[in-house]
């Protein structure tokens, strides 16, 4: 079993990262690893229900919306913490805009990611 | 007023929406009461998206481009662009007429107005 | 025609630029880092230029927002940015 | 008089096209031109109310948080239509998200503002 | 070493594999797109090769996420995306 | 466990918080409870903001870079980068180490850990 950390800095719409950071974390869960998520600067809205894509493929990026992805990687063991400046800075109301599991956190969470991560992956 | 617009798509395709909502974009302005002109460019690593192996579907693409085609709108590559990337024009999907840079670039000269995704 | 330049559609734009005898060119954000080989009279957004702590080719004029409206008024513009 | 058209679709913490936006609109407003601005894709990030950015510098790019400068353009006479479908995307609450003034179109706003500008200007 | 490697950070990324005897590359996201001349064993993700209808020059091996999950864990890790 | 940890700073600084956001992280990261050993790399763009005629105030680097220095994190720039983009090592600011591309890349890899931004 390793421990593998997540930063998530893309957001939903602007790049594919946060869709290979689930993807890896799926995978690693999966394997039996030990998996946190630290979203970051934009990375924070990833996580924010309520989001709808209209005409989306069923095979493409947004087959379903980043919260029922990361929904998901809750319900089967990954942690995932969002940082709470970036949270404020966005406007974003994490009680009700954030799925059940999803903690708000600061950079000492990140410290303590880094040090207990067998691996840090930079999305 | 009815005018003559050109939008660039100018990024990768996969992982970001910019290529299938730009295209929506075009789509939905051809579509206004004004009946506009469209052409939907595919400039810089937006070529990437106008080759036929792209998997359109996964993109979000074919809606739109019919869409914007059944509007009367044109889609064109930069062959400037093509060719920076060793990408063939036989490789460009049969929808998209390859457009020599110089052409492209006049284009977006005589356009009234240009967007770019 | 006035262009409006950044960095990431640079290559695009000058392309552009290089067909249009009556270009003018202004360098806005990270444009103000490029340094354009052209033949037409080439404008910066001052306040871009200062933040960014850049020096100006000799010849490139620092311009203010009000300034920019006016030349987009009196052109035709495309941006590129 | 000339009308200006401003199609913003970055968002307010990844590019400057906001702000260019936003100080372009303001120079064109005092200099008594029509503005009219629509915002799409990330750009209906930008006029998102409750942002808040701890440490900022008085003379950066968040002096004032991007919703403040749109509430003075439109308390000057700009225009500001936020693309419908990119809002629902991104979960925002238009009602709630936005402040007064600020309206939730769709693309044949964007047409007939391209119909009706004398220069479009795409940030 | 392994290196998970896109496009943005392309340029950084091979000057770093260049001084690493023992690398292994895996191209991620728009990574598949380029053409990197090294010498290390090399991987692609298989899923980011064919959304892009991305023909792979000969040598780069496709591979699943779950695959990508064993390297990382094997390996230490750098991700330049 | 104290990590050796490596944050590259790799956009042009201004309209984007990455580059203050990145130090802040770097900062946040040095102080934490294992009290990681940081360090600050300017590479790729983000080289501009390693210039001392960049204005560090409207960056919102001062506080973040202080925090950081006396956190005992170092700050570094890619001479290769600069190199590439015809920046004197003469213009990088003084509380900034300019060093030789391969010794940049070859901290990168002796890092136990890296970020980036």
């Amino acid at each position: 079993m390793a421990r593998l950390g997540f930063v998530v800095t893309g957001g939903p719409f602007d790049s594919q990262r946060w869709r290979t950071a689930y993807e890896m974390g799926r995978a690693a869960l999966d394997a039996g690893h030990e998996v946190t998520y630290f979203h970051y600067l934009d990375g924070t809205l990833v996580p924010v229900a309520g989001q709808a894509f209209p005409d989306c493929s069923d095979t493409g990026l947004y087959d379903e919306m980043p919260v029922e992805k990361f929904r998901r990687l809750l319900a089967d063991g990954a942690e995932v913490v969002c940082c709470g400046l970036c949270v404020d800075a966005r406007g974003i109301d994490a009680e009700t805009d954030y799925p059940d599991g999803v903690e708000v956190g600061l950079l000492p969470d990140l410290a303590d990611m880094i040090g207990e991560a067998d691996r840090v992956i930079s999305l | 007023m009815k005018r003559d617009v050109i939008v660039l798509l100018r990024r990768a395709p996969y992982g970001r929406v910019h290529v299938p909502e730009g295209l929506r974009a075009a789509r939905g302005v051809a579509a206004g009461f004004d009946r506009h002109d469209l052409t939907a460019a595919f400039v810089a690593d937006g070529v990437y998206a106008a080759r036929s192996a792209v998997d359109k579907g996964a993109l979000n693409m074919p809606g739109h481009v019919a869409d914007l085609l059944a509007e009367g709108g044109e889609l064109v590559a930069d062959g400037a662009a093509l060719a920076e990337r060793s990408i063939d024009e036989s490789e460009v999907a049969d929808d998209v007429t390859v457009l020599p840079g110089e052409e492209l670039t006049a284009r977006i000269r005589a356009a009234d107005h240009m967007l770019d995704f | 025609m006035l262009y409006l330049v950044d960095k990431p559609m640079a290559e695009v734009a000058f392309r552009t630029i290089d067909g249009d005898d009556d270009a003018r060119v202004v360098l806005i954000q990270d444009g103000v880092l490029l340094e354009p080989d052209v033949g037409a009279p080439t404008y910066a957004v001052a306040r871009d230029v200062e933040v960014r702590g850049v020096e100006l080719s000799l010849g490139i004029e620092p311009i203010t927002y009000d300034t920019l409206i006016e030349l987009v008024v009196e052109h035709e513009t495309r941006t590129f940015a």
